[in-house]
Formats: structure tokens, C-alpha cells, sequence
């Protein structure tokens, strides 16, 4: 955000939830509702994961959900970025110990941003998504490119 | 030559919504088939959010649980960790001071209105009403605001603990709480009547989704959606914590349809408002309200108990049983979700696929909390369907 | 039946100021007691581990303390290190800590591009420890 | 309370409670069906439905028990029929007939659990187990399991 620019990238996040307790869920949806509005940044929730640039993952990966978030992440346009919101798309939280749980969204996908929380604020998960929108319009590594 | 026999092709579409899709924020997928726009079956299929929660919970100490089973859904957290300890207290023999009961209700009442209302956002959302959902969102926070206040935390308030609470409320946040909520009621009001005035609410809820009393009880259904159908279910009636020292109504409706339930959610919010307020005036003083986490028993005695309690989706049950050791034998965690959702196929059958989100959303799923599950749904068998599938296999 | 009752409500926030806070050019207000960062006060800490016994997220490590450190009484010389981004804050750790070990804050921008633990955060709390 | 317990007299092996006063009826495996049939021609079709069934393990029994807990309305009274299954082959009528809710219960003891419910067409593994613990034969929720 520190140059001005007249046209400026404006990425568009979709958001999947891999086998999450809803309390990161809600405070994603929060954080696109009035009270903090991402579309100041050209940020919005997208109604196709073809359609986005940042894919939100929350929840404890289970093994099932790892198939459908991998096949997610092939679908997204380049560039793409991933933010893994939340204590178990990041490690595991509590479930980390289950025969059911991958634990961590970055041992399927490649992760840009780590929200850490349980759930995280609306307002971290919006820092989060700053860093990437920052990044875009530096000119930063394009994602998805590891 | 004569025709001896015809055969009926039904035009027969596989329809799969989720478990990514813009209409459903849950890990679920409904694979729905319809024959030209009108649904003929639903597959529920979920276990993408199944985190062996029940295993996990043999693993760990009676402590540690209280925070795992919190997590079993992020919406009604306090609800799952209020029935898990007032289990282990009945195991144990442990009785929380009246002071404490008091906060639980507290703590649960806030948690159902916020619930209520997220439920009704989405709904206002699924059906393309996006200014509504905004609306209902930004007046959410206001409760959020409340909930951070009292626990601590927006969502997930890990509140409780064996004998009590983990933080009282003073003076000045008292105070706080009792602004917001009056702050709320009015609001709440207003959408009351949007949804009672609006003609696309009306048009898009009324007589979708109808579910007749007798289905309620023989399907196991609970919560808001059997009490919009006129079944009279509510395990606070039981009067467990302080739900027997506070007044409150039972809300029924018989309108028996989406908009019924929804009603329901939004008359329960307003009654909630109404016992927060009872509690924040009539908080009894007697008996400390936290416990010494680091002086409670290290012992279980062997036992079991049963719980139940009346989350904002319906009955929940906890079993927790104990051999004797640091760690619970057996847990086993009856969501509401799950029986609404997964004993629920057969209401969606004769509806329109563009009512299929409506219908789902207006049981309130919570799919974190079903945890489980790939199901078909029980076919009534009044009329045979055959897919194309079925139907080469058949010609054979 | 009616008119969208709506209406009137849209109209008066077309004109008025928007809700929105101008996060991150604006603060939002934070509890004092909102459970965010924590760690622990090497000058009170002893070393007994309950705390990462009792994490239920297992979120907590014993790790040895560095040569230099001077600390007032920790016989086995080892610290617990929060890993922020596996901790769940649900505090179990702050409560039963019996030294009252732990430093809370309602710190919540903890957002980036990698793991964070305690490990720095506690040590400068001591002498000759974050160097 | 009394009530159902007279009513259950022919069936009852033994009564006790679980704590908070829930009433517990054990009942043979062959019986079960038949003990809810009665119940619910008691209560009718809106009298009563089925909260959930919780199967427990015992390994050092060789036994599986599994609890049916029935909830009467309007009076909110819940109720439990209790019964023991042979671990090595765990096998009870299905109560699907006559009470359709009893569906998801059913279907989630047998997956994580190995009950089969006879006469229910609608339980197979994988219903929440994840694929690799299904294909081992593995039930998650046996004390045996390794999970």
C-alpha cells in the first residue's frame, strides 16, 4: 500500500474448511462482514475456488478433506496464496494426536500466511490478509510457484 | 408390430452440492438427484469433519477433555464443555456454588443468541438477501463484543472448569453486558419483523421443508426444528445448572415449515435477551464462582453419569464413564446435528433444488458438531426411481 | 404481508457514517483480559513441567535454558516454550501454573509467514538470557 | 418411573441408575426389539423417541454393551435399555422399524464400534472412519484398536 497506483490487484479469497470446529469459520465470515470489510482492499469472498486468488483453509486437515483441499489448490488460477487461519489448519490444535487428522494444512498445500488463534480475531485473520495483499502489490514471489 | 412394453427413461440428474460451494460453508456434500428441477433423493454424505473426537478423548486426562470437547464445534462451544463438566461433576460428586450456575447460564444464554442469529444471517444469505445478512452480522457483533467481555475470548470461551467457572464478572462488565443487551433487543425486534413482513422471505421459506410432528419424534429430531413443528421439546425443562431458578418460555410454533423454524430461532433469541437480563440483575453473591484450578481433585472415583443439555440446535448428550483412572473410559458425544441432519433426507424429497440449501440451512447444521458419517437417506419407497445406472444393469 | 421493511433502515445508513472500523489504519478495542500471547516469567518459573503436562493441545515444550541465564530457581535449568501457533490460549497453563509463572497479554497480531514460539519472549524476561 | 419398569418386568434381568437418576433396565440381546416394541405401544408414535445408543467396550468381559437412551416427551423423562453383545461376533436386531431415528446411532456404533445390526440395510464401514482405518478392519473405538 505504499504506492499509489490506478489499477490495482484485487485478489479475491474462497474459503474451505477442511474438518473445522465452525469457530474459525464464523470469525472468517465475520471478518467479511461490515464491521471490518476487507472490499476496502479489493478483498471478497469468491463463489467459485476457480475464480480465487487466496484460498482460506481452516479446520484440523482429516484425511478425507486432504484429498478435496489438494484437488482445491489445483484448480485455483496462479498467482495463488494460501492462509491457514487457525491453531489446527496450522499444526493439528487438539486434534493433532487423531487417527483421523493430517494436522496441518502445509503438509498438503503449500501455506503463504499462518493465522495463529483458536479461533483467531477477525481482526488477525484481516492482518493476515493484508501481508498477502502487500505482498501482491510489491511485486512479491508469485505463490503456488513451490 | 406392436408395442408390448414401454419403458420410462426418468431424466434423472446428479446434482452435488459441497463440500466446497458457495452456498454451504460446511465441510459437507449433498448429492442430490432430481428429475427436471424436483428433487427425487438426497445423499447426505459428510465425514470430511470427522476428527475421531471420541478416541481422542480416552487418550487424554478429565482436564485436558474439557478443552478438546469445547472444540467439537466452535458455535455452541460452551454448550459441549457445560454438559462434559456437569458430567464429570456427578462422576466425581462435585457441586458448583449457585453463583457459578448462574454465569453457566450466563455464558449459554449469550452463546444461543449469538448462535440465533448467525443461523438467520445465512439463511438471509442462501436466499439472496445480502443486505439483510449484513445487517444481522453487524448487530452480531454487538453479542460477540458481550462474549469477549465475559469469557474472554470472541468464540471459543473454554469458560468452564470442574466446580465452577474460570473468571467472575465484576461490577463494571456487568454493567457493560446489561448496555448491550438493551442495546440488542430493539434490534432484534426490527428483524423480527422483516422476516414476518418481507415477501421474499415469505416466498422462499413458507411451506418449504415441511416436516409433520409425527416424522419429529420418529426420526429423533430436536431443537428448533421440532419445536417449529409443534413438538414441545426443551431438556432445559429438566433445570439442570440455574435453568430451574430462571424464568423463561418455551417457544413452539406450528407453522411446521422453514419459516416456522426460523421463527422460532429469532422468539428464542428475544427470550434469551430477556434471561440474560434476569441473571445480570439477580446474580447471587454467594459462594466464589472460580474454582482453584490447582487444588482440584486428582482422583475420579469410578461411575458414570449422563448429561444432556439444550444447545442451540437442540438436545445435546454427553455418556462419560470412568474406571478409576486420570483418563474417562468412554465418552460418547450425541450432537443435535446429528440426528437433524442425517435423519432429515427424507423432507427434501418433492422440493425444488433451489430449495435444498434453504431446507438444510433451516436445520441449522452444524457439521463440526455431526462429526461423522457417509449416509443414505431412508427412502420412503412410495414411488421407484431408477437411474441410468440402474436401469442398463436392469435391461441386461 | 408488506413492503420490504428495510428500506428505511438502508436509507439511513446511505447517508450516515459506515460502520466499518478503518481497520488497520484505526484500533479496535480489545478486552484487557482477552486471552492472547502468553509466556513464561523465567524469574518465577521452576521448571516443573505441569504446564506442558497439562496443555491440551501439547503445545508446550521443555527446552533447555542457554548458558548465560541466570535464573533465581530452576534446579533442572529447563523452561516451557509456547508454540503460538499450535496453542489454542485456552490459559489451562496460566491457571494451574502453581508459581503463577506465566506473563499474559491481549497481543493478538500474531499473523506471518512462519511459526512463532515464546522461546525470545521468555528469556528477555531475565538477565543474560535474550542477549 | 415405576411405570415402565412394571411394564418391562418379563424382560428385566436387573434395574439400577446412572447418575442423574436415569433408570437403566438390562435386558437380554434377544429381547431388545421386542422390550422397545411394547415401549413404544405404550408411548405412541410421539411419545418417545431415541436419544442415542452408546456401545462401550470391555475387552476383559469379551463383551460389547450397548445402551438404547429412550426419551419420553412431553415429560422429558430418559430412560435406558441396557444389554450385552459377545465381543467376537456382536450382533442385535436393528430398531430401524420402528424407530427410523434410530438410523445415525446405528450406523456410527457399527462403524467405529463393529455392531451389526441385523435387518438394517444402510450400515457399512467407512461411514466415518477414515479410508486407511476401514481397510485394516480396524474399529476406532475398540480399547484394541491402535488408534
Amino acid at each position: 500500500m505504499s504506492r499509489a497506483k490506478v489499477i490495482s490487484y484485487s485478489p479475491w479469497v474462497a474459503h474451505f474448511n477442511t474438518g473445522a470446529c465452525n469457530g474459525c469459520d464464523i470469525e472468517v465470515l465475520a471478518t467479511l462482514t461490515p464491521l471490518y470489510d476487507p472490499e476496502r482492499f479489493g478483498v471478497k469472498l469468491s463463489p467459485s475456488i476457480r475464480h480465487a486468488d487466496i484460498l482460506i483453509v481452516t479446520g484440523a486437515v482429516t484425511k478425507k478433506a486432504a484429498e478435496r483441499l489438494k484437488r482445491l489448490y489445483e484448480q485455483m488460477p496462479r498467482p495463488k496464496y494460501v492462509i491457514a487461519v487457525g491453531a489446527c489448519a496450522i499444526d493439528g490444535g487438539v486434534f493433532s494426536k487423531s487417527y483421523s487428522v493430517v494436522a496441518g494444512a502445509d503438509r498438503v498445500v503449500p501455506v503463504d500466511v499462518y493465522v495463529p488463534g483458536c479461533p483467531p480475531r477477525p481482526e488477525a485473520i484481516l492482518d493476515g490478509i493484508l501481508q498477502l495483499v502487500q505482498k501482491l502489490r510489491s511485486g512479491g514471489v508469485s505463490g503456488g510457484s513451490k | 408390430m406392436t408395442v408390448d412394453k414401454v419403458i420410462e427413461i426418468p431424466v434423472s440428474l446428479e446434482v452435488p452440492i459441497g463440500p466446497q460451494h458457495p452456498a454451504l460453508h460446511e465441510p459437507v456434500m449433498l448429492k442430490v438427484y432430481a428429475e427436471g428441477e424436483e428433487v427425487v433423493k438426497v445423499e447426505v454424505n459428510t465425514g470430511y469433519n470427522h476428527r475421531g473426537i471420541e478416541r481422542l478423548t480416552e487418550k487424554n486426562s478429565f482436564y485436558r477433555n474439557i478443552f478438546i470437547v469445547s472444540r467439537v464445534c466452535g458455535i455452541c462451544n460452551i454448550v459441549h464443555s457445560d454438559v462434559y463438566v456437569r458430567a464429570v461433576e456427578q462422576v466425581m460428586d462435585i457441586e458448583p456454588s449457585r453463583r457459578a450456575k448462574y454465569l453457566r447460564v450466563l455464558a449459554m444464554e449469550l452463546e444461543r443468541i449469538h448462535s440465533h442469529m448467525i443461523i438467520n444471517a445465512i439463511m438471509a444469505e442462501i436466499l439472496g438477501y445480502d443486505t439483510l445478512f449484513m445487517y444481522i452480522m453487524r448487530d452480531r457483533e454487538k453479542v460477540m463484543k458481550a462474549k469477549e467481555i465475559l469469557t474472554g475470548n470472541r468464540v471459543l470461551g473454554d469458560y468452564l472448569m470442574v466446580g465452577g467457572v474460570r473468571r467472575d464478572l465484576n461490577e463494571v462488565d456487568r454493567e457493560r453486558l446489561k448496555n448491550i443487551l438493551v442495546k440488542l433487543e430493539p434490534e432484534v425486534w426490527k428483524y423480527i419483523k422483516v422476516f414476518e413482513e418481507d415477501e421474499t422471505l415469505w416466498k422462499r421459506l413458507r411451506g418449504v421443508g415441511v416436516i409433520k410432528p409425527r416424522d419429529v419424534t420418529l426420526h429423533g429430531l430436536v431443537g428448533p426444528t421440532a419445536r417449529g413443528s409443534g413438538v414441545n421439546i426443551d431438556a432445559r425443562r429438566e433445570g439442570y445448572d440455574a435453568y430451574g431458578e430462571v424464568p423463561f418460555n418455551i417457544i413452539v410454533r406450528s407453522d411446521m415449515d422453514s419459516w416456522g423454524r426460523m421463527m422460532v430461532r429469532w422468539h428464542e433469541t428475544i427470550e434469551s435477551i430477556s434471561m440474560c437480563k434476569y441473571i445480570l440483575e439477580n446474580l447471587p453473591s454467594n459462594g466464589p464462582a472460580v474454582p482453584d484450578e490447582t487444588r482440584l481433585p486428582r482422583k475420579f472415583p469410578v461411575g458414570e453419569a449422563f448429561a444432556r443439555v439444550e444447545a442451540p440446535r437442540g438436545e445435546l448428550t454427553y455418556y462419560v464413564m470412568s474406571d478409576g483412572r486420570q483418563n474417562p473410559y468412554r465418552v460418547k458425544i450425541r450432537t443435535p446435528s446429528f440426528n437433524n441432519i442425517i435423519n432429515s433426507g427424507f423432507s427434501y424429497i418433492g422440493h425444488t433444488i433451489a430449495d435444498v440449501p434453504v431446507i438444510l440451512t433451516s436445520y441449522d447444521p452444524c457439521i463440526s458438531c455431526m462429526e461423522r458419517a457417509i449416509i443414505t437417506d431412508l427412502r420412503r419407497g412410495e414411488r421407484m426411481y431408477l437411474r441410468f445406472k440402474d436401469l442398463s444393469t436392469r435391461l441386461k | 404481508m408488506g413492503k420490504p421493511s428495510l428500506i428505511k433502515e438502508v436509507l439511513k445508513w446511505f447517508i450516515g457514517r459506515p460502520v466499518t472500523i478503518q481497520y488497520p489504519y484505526e484500533g479496535t478495542s480489545i478486552e484487557d483480559r482477552f486471552r492472547g500471547r502468553h509466556f513464561a516469567d523465567l524469574n518465577k518459573c521452576t521448571g516443573c513441567s505441569l504446564c506442558a503436562i497439562e496443555c491440551p493441545a501439547d503445545a508446550i515444550n521443555m527446552e533447555k535454558l542457554p548458558e548465560k541465564a541466570s535464573v533465581p530457581k530452576n534446579p533442572r535449568r529447563i523452561y516451557p516454550v509456547v508454540s503460538y501457533s499450535k496453542c489454542v490460549y485456552c490459559y489451562r497453563c496460566v491457571t494451574i501454573c502453581p508459581f503463577d509463572a506465566y506473563v499474559t497479554t491481549n497481543d493478538y497480531k500474531l499473523a506471518g509467514p512462519a511459526r512463532l514460539y515464546s522461546r525470545d519472549y521468555s528469556l528477555q524476561s531475565i538477565r543474560g538470557g535474550g542477549q | 418411573m415405576e411405570a415402565l419398569s412394571e411394564l418391562l418386568k418379563e424382560y428385566a434381568l436387573t434395574t439400577y441408575s446412572v447418575k442423574p437418576n436415569r433408570l437403566v433396565i438390562e435386558i437380554p440381546k434377544e429381547r431388545v426389539k421386542n422390550a422397545l416394541k411394547v415401549i413404544k405401544e405404550k408411548h405412541g408414535d410421539t411419545g418417545i423417541y431415541v436419544s442415542t445408543i452408546v456401545g462401550t467396550d470391555f475387552p476383559d468381559k469379551k463383551q460389547v454393551r450397548l445402551d438404547y437412551y429412550l426419551v419420553t416427551h412431553p415429560d422429558d423423562k430418559v430412560y435406558v435399555l441396557r444389554t450385552w453383545l459377545s465381543r467376537e461376533d456382536p450382533r442385535v436386531d436393528s430398531i430401524l422399524d420402528l424407530f427410523p431415528g434410530a438410523l445415525s446411532g446405528e450406523c456410527e456404533t457399527h462403524d467405529l464400534l463393529g455392531v451389526v445390526f441385523e435387518g438394517n440395510p444402510f450400515i457399512k464401514r467407512e461411514f466415518f472412519a477414515p479410508t486407511d482405518v476401514a481397510s485394516k478392519g480396524v474399529f476406532p473405538l475398540r480399547k484394541d484398536s491402535g488408534v
